[in-house]
């Protein structure tokens, strides 16, 4: 078992056609995932990669029965492609691309709230991987292996350094989730680890925060109201300069929310071990 | 994209919204010829921080000539790290009250968040600690922008529901700034009721989304110049890398934002200080890593380099290579540590060996030797 | 009983320190209809007809427990008027405001989806009563009286004529709706109609429509597959000119429906006895 | 308001959509002229009504003399009841494919519907009964506007996927139309895809809405007085009156639309003809009543007036006085049928008897009336 990604996950890839959709797309049909077409519009009705290519979303979902798609379209086109995605009856979706307007990401977060059953993941994320089953997105098959490991990150290097870490040291990952890092994105922390809980196969919990915003503080309230998860938690950027403020609106908004330190403490009230280096986690979840 | 004061201000007098008058003067004869024609001004610095009053960088003056001494004075400071390129010479306002008005992006509500409080002012932070119900707030549709009832009642909710009709429509006009700019963040404060009921913007912070830059280039064309800032910042900039200027003498470099923040909190725990945070993202070719080396060699602090680069799909011989062909064509002579693991980590780890690189087993193993060797190291 | 409107509504009316608000405010409590207080920016705090008169609606609601509302303010802020009512907890929406310009209706429509227990009557219209219990808008309480006769309208002086014939002839009413004639509307004759059939005290239903829209042709579906209700129905403006049209748009999107004939056909078809002219109501419905 | 074409036209330039070249012409002169300029143009009647080709009010000239005569004819034709002011003389396009784009109000969706096809033209109503499946329709949030992918499935849609770049720029412009015009139907029909495959408006009607004409009084100043019109109409709303000329001889004058609706009806089925549609709104004020009761005067073919009006709140024994008085100061002779109900009718009804003004019991009785007098009476 495992969370978002399983074996009835039917994938699309909407950008297919571009230099990174088909770099990525090749990747994920290599694992096996079971990529079913993707999307390109004037390029309807055209081969891609072996696999049918249709002008939008919404025509793919009624040839293919897809349910799930990976963005990989440049940034000024992202945010659009997202709420097709959820338009065209998508269930998951992972947007890969990096540099989408914060105000556009905002109306798109107000705009899946038409569509309950649509799931975003990102934007700016290396997307999700269920290994031995497939992955949508850029994380690396070779550093996973199939496991009970729940893995849920926002930084996308340091999710494969950690994931590598836990395959060298044998324990295997039921899904790594890579949440992604800009101010407003989809399924946050919290989210993720409301999934794990409910997945049998997951029993421990790894989970990578940064500085900002205080996703880390509200998924450490809810593990600190009661977990079955083995629990670590890590948080990078504690030595981080302060971005230099001009006004004081984000103050106002954020108070003292959002430091390392805040979250830090939130973990360690919460009683979940927090590691003080990547390479200290594998030894805190055995 | 922060924007300086006059210019944040020239953008908001483009949405419609009353500013004083002033004018900008790059040299002290310029504030001098500025006071002449506006009569009694406030030289303002221009930076793009907060604490410019506090730090000396405004002066209130009477005569031409005293506002040739204070921009003086003022122009070429350094606020907080920034070199005060300009002033602002602008009017003395005749002030009823200060509100406080400000937009900008609320993380936890993933949405936009506008304020406003009848306790305008410099002490906006300490109110919002100590008197949070003071502070009115919305978080409008994102599509839909406030609405007329929901402005009005903000109004109401700050106390200040006399003023509601010209403030909804100054809100309205400042809330053109998403539409318009892809602001993420505009502050008026204060915001001045003149003894006449005008209502006009004391001061004013705008900060532009650099991921929507490409929509704006106007924007930077007229404004991005004005402030010299870091050289090495601007320089990283021109070659296209994610660089922030510290204060150490350790170089880094990591590919992802996490990575990178991780390696500057390994080198603090190890008991060094990083010199920049350089993040060259996902690839690290050969061309990328030579860049970032360079930039981080201008600075004569450095005197030591950290690369910590994990090859998801890369492969380490290739980033080997690359790092070592850097470094030749470079002729860097400083300490260079490299932690590098991913596909063929095994290979490129012995190219670096045989071209005289430390190569660190772990990230932490790695940080512990760049402080060892920089500590050894003679300062250049 | 009644429907929409009974003894436990509680009334507010926004614009209530307005001419048209203050007349029509004291017309209602003249008719003992439980109004509240009002509702006028800036007049928080004072009292107007012996009625406490807020900032807000949500003051309003807060101070008073309104849940309905009769909204009097001018045409520019009228609909901004109808949305803070429904953001306000109002269930019970009545905008007698004409010329209300039809983009922000819609905008008004989409609005209300986000509030799924407001109901809106209007905007351009009388309004509507519960004979003996209370009004919200401008009906005139004189030529109306109790009793089991529901009706509902697009018309505002064809209700009143229908209602003073009805009263004449001793049928009197549960109550009386004038959803209005605007394009753009709340209510429809079909919302009405539901309402009525639940009503246990209604057992008889005059409908009055006009040409344009299809809303009548709806109500004679709705009607057609089933009514306890001894309908009467009657449409105006059979031999009113065709609009001057100028493009295809409007034709395309509505053909033939709209028409007296399309609607006059569609409730004959539905079983539901037409009245040629008004003063074939009574005689038929008896 | 309904816009004519070369209006409309001059308002999609605005928003940023091509247009042929052309100019408009009041005198014969100015569109031999206009041709000189141009080359072979097509001239044609502006008037706010579909059908003006077919009634010959369109002519394609290839010199300035055949313009001059095309303009001598089509200017001052009747069109549908329209007097043709001016015509609009413009250059030809080399036609690749005619293509219909158009949006309105959907009544039914309580939303605008924006409408795409491939079969642009002059059949497009017939497309519509007889291959609906042609006609690619999007129903935007009013909120959002319409969306990019949106716009995209609908060109994909209609079978115009090759153009969807540049039909989804070109709609973005075109639905500008409705924030900044509060349009409510704007249509472009055919657009043009020429030979060298520019997108250029062929045709374009526009209409905005009534109701918020007091945002946008420049489009009133700007276009609403080329039209000469209905003068009766123009006087009416001089007035301020709901008026619409027919083509009866019976005055009508009723407060509320649908009351004046069925007095229409009535009259109709009394075997008589409407001269005007007149609503006097609900209060029926004596100086309404006067006004209403001028406009109708003032065409020669009325024969006598009717008049239905419910007293709500209104006393009847007010209105009659005011009736009474209107009819004395415009010194009418004209058979006058009043039907009056409402608090104190018997009053009224008195008052307009001692008065020599027939009052009808009901409506229907009133309409029967006011058609036998008229019958009766001798054309003036």
């Amino acid at each position: 078992m495992s969370i978002l990604l399983d074996a009835s996950t039917r994938v699309i890839v909407q950008g297919i056609t571009g230099r990174e959709g088909t770099f990525h797309a090749g990747q994920m049909l290599e694992m096996g995932t079971k990529v079913v077409g993707g999307t390109s519009p004037g390029k309807g009705g055209t081969t891609h990669l072996g696999l049918p290519v249709f002008n939008t979303v919404a025509d793919a979902v009624k040839a293919t029965g897809a349910n799930a798609s990976g963005i990989f379209v440049p940034p000024p086109f992202a945010a659009d492609a997202i709420m097709e995605a959820a338009a065209g009856g998508i269930s998951l979706i992972v947007c890969i691309t990096e540099g989408i307007p914060i105000q556009e990401m905002i109306k798109v977060k107000d705009f899946l709230h038409g569509y309950s059953s649509a799931r975003l993941i990102g934007a700016n994320c290396p997307g999700l991987i269920t290994p031995g089953v497939g992955k949508i997105g850029i994380i690396p098959q070779r550093i996973t292996s199939a496991g009970s490991v729940g893995l849920v990150s926002r930084s996308g290097t340091l999710t494969y350094e950690v994931a590598s870490a836990l395959t060298a040291a044998g324990m295997g990952q039921s899904t790594i989730v890579g949440i992604g890092g800009d101010p407003v994105l989809g399924l946050t922390f919290k989210d993720v680890v409301e999934l794990f809980e409910k997945d049998p196969t997951t029993t421990h919990l790894v989970l990578i925060g940064e500085i900002g915003g205080s996703d880390e503080e509200r998924a450490a309230e809810l593990l600190g109201a009661g977990t079955r998860l083995k629990t670590v938690a890590f948080v990078s950027g504690r030595t981080a300069p302060e971005g230099k403020r001009m006004g004081h609106a984000g103050a106002i908004v954020s108070g003292n929310r959002g430091t390392a330190k805040s979250k830090v403490e939130a973990f360690q009230k919460a009683g979940v071990a927090v590691a003080e280096t990547t390479d200290d986690i594998v030894g805190l979840l055995r | 994209m922060k924007l300086l004061e006059y210019q944040a201000k020239e953008v908001l007098a483009s949405l419609g919204i009353q500013i004083p008058p002033g004018k900008v003067a790059r040299t002290p004869d310029e504030a001098a010829k500025a006071c002449e024609e506006l009569g009694p001004v406030a030289i303002k610095a221009q930076v793009p921080v907060g604490g410019r009053g506090k730090a000396g960088g405004i002066k209130v003056v009477k005569t031409p000539d005293e506002a040739r001494k204070a921009a003086a004075q003022i122009i070429g400071m350094d606020i907080k790290g920034f070199k005060v390129p300009l002033v602002y010479c602008e009017a003395a306002l005749d002030i009823q009250r200060e509100i406080y008005l400000g937009f900008t992006v609320d993380r936890d509500a993933r949405n936009n968040i506008l304020m406003l409080s009848a306790k305008g002012g410099m002490d906006i932070e300490q109110v919002a600690e100590e008197a949070p119900e003071s502070i009115a707030r919305l978080h409008p549709n994102p599509w839909r922008g406030p609405l007329d009832f929901e402005l009005n009642q903000l109004a109401f909710d700050a106390g200040l529901g006399e003023l509601a009709r010209p403030l909804t429509a100054l809100i309205r006009k400042l809330y053109r700034a998403i539409p318009e700019l892809d602001a993420v963040t505009a502050e008026i404060n204060p915001l001045v009721v003149t003894t006449k009921g005008e209502i006009i913007a004391g001061d004013a912070k705008l900060e532009t989304d650099e991921n929507a830059a490409w929509r704006h280039r106007d924007l930077e064309e007229r404004y991005g110049s004005v402030l010299e800032g870091d050289p090495y910042e601007v320089e990283a900039k021109k070659r296209g890398l994610t660089y922030v200027s510290l204060d150490g003498d350790i170089g880094i470099i990591g590919n992802g934002a996490g990575l990178c923040m991780n390696t500057l909190d390994l080198v603090a725990k190890a008991g060094g200080r990083a010199a920049n945070f350089c993040d060259i993202g996902g690839g690290a070719k050969a061309e990328v890593v030579e860049n970032a080396l360079a930039v981080i060699l201008m600075n004569p602090r450095v005197r030591g380099v950290l690369m910590n680069v994990f090859g998801g799909i890369t492969r380490g011989d290739e980033v080997a290579k690359g790092l070592v062909t850097a470094r030749d064509n470079l002729k860097m002579k400083l300490p260079l540590v490299v932690r590098m693991s991913g596909t063929n980590e095994e290979e490129g780890r012995a190219i670096l060996k045989q071209n005289g690189i430390e190569p660190g087993a772990s990230a932490w193993e790695a940080a512990q030797k760049i402080v060892e060797l920089t500590k050894a190291a003679a300062p250049r």
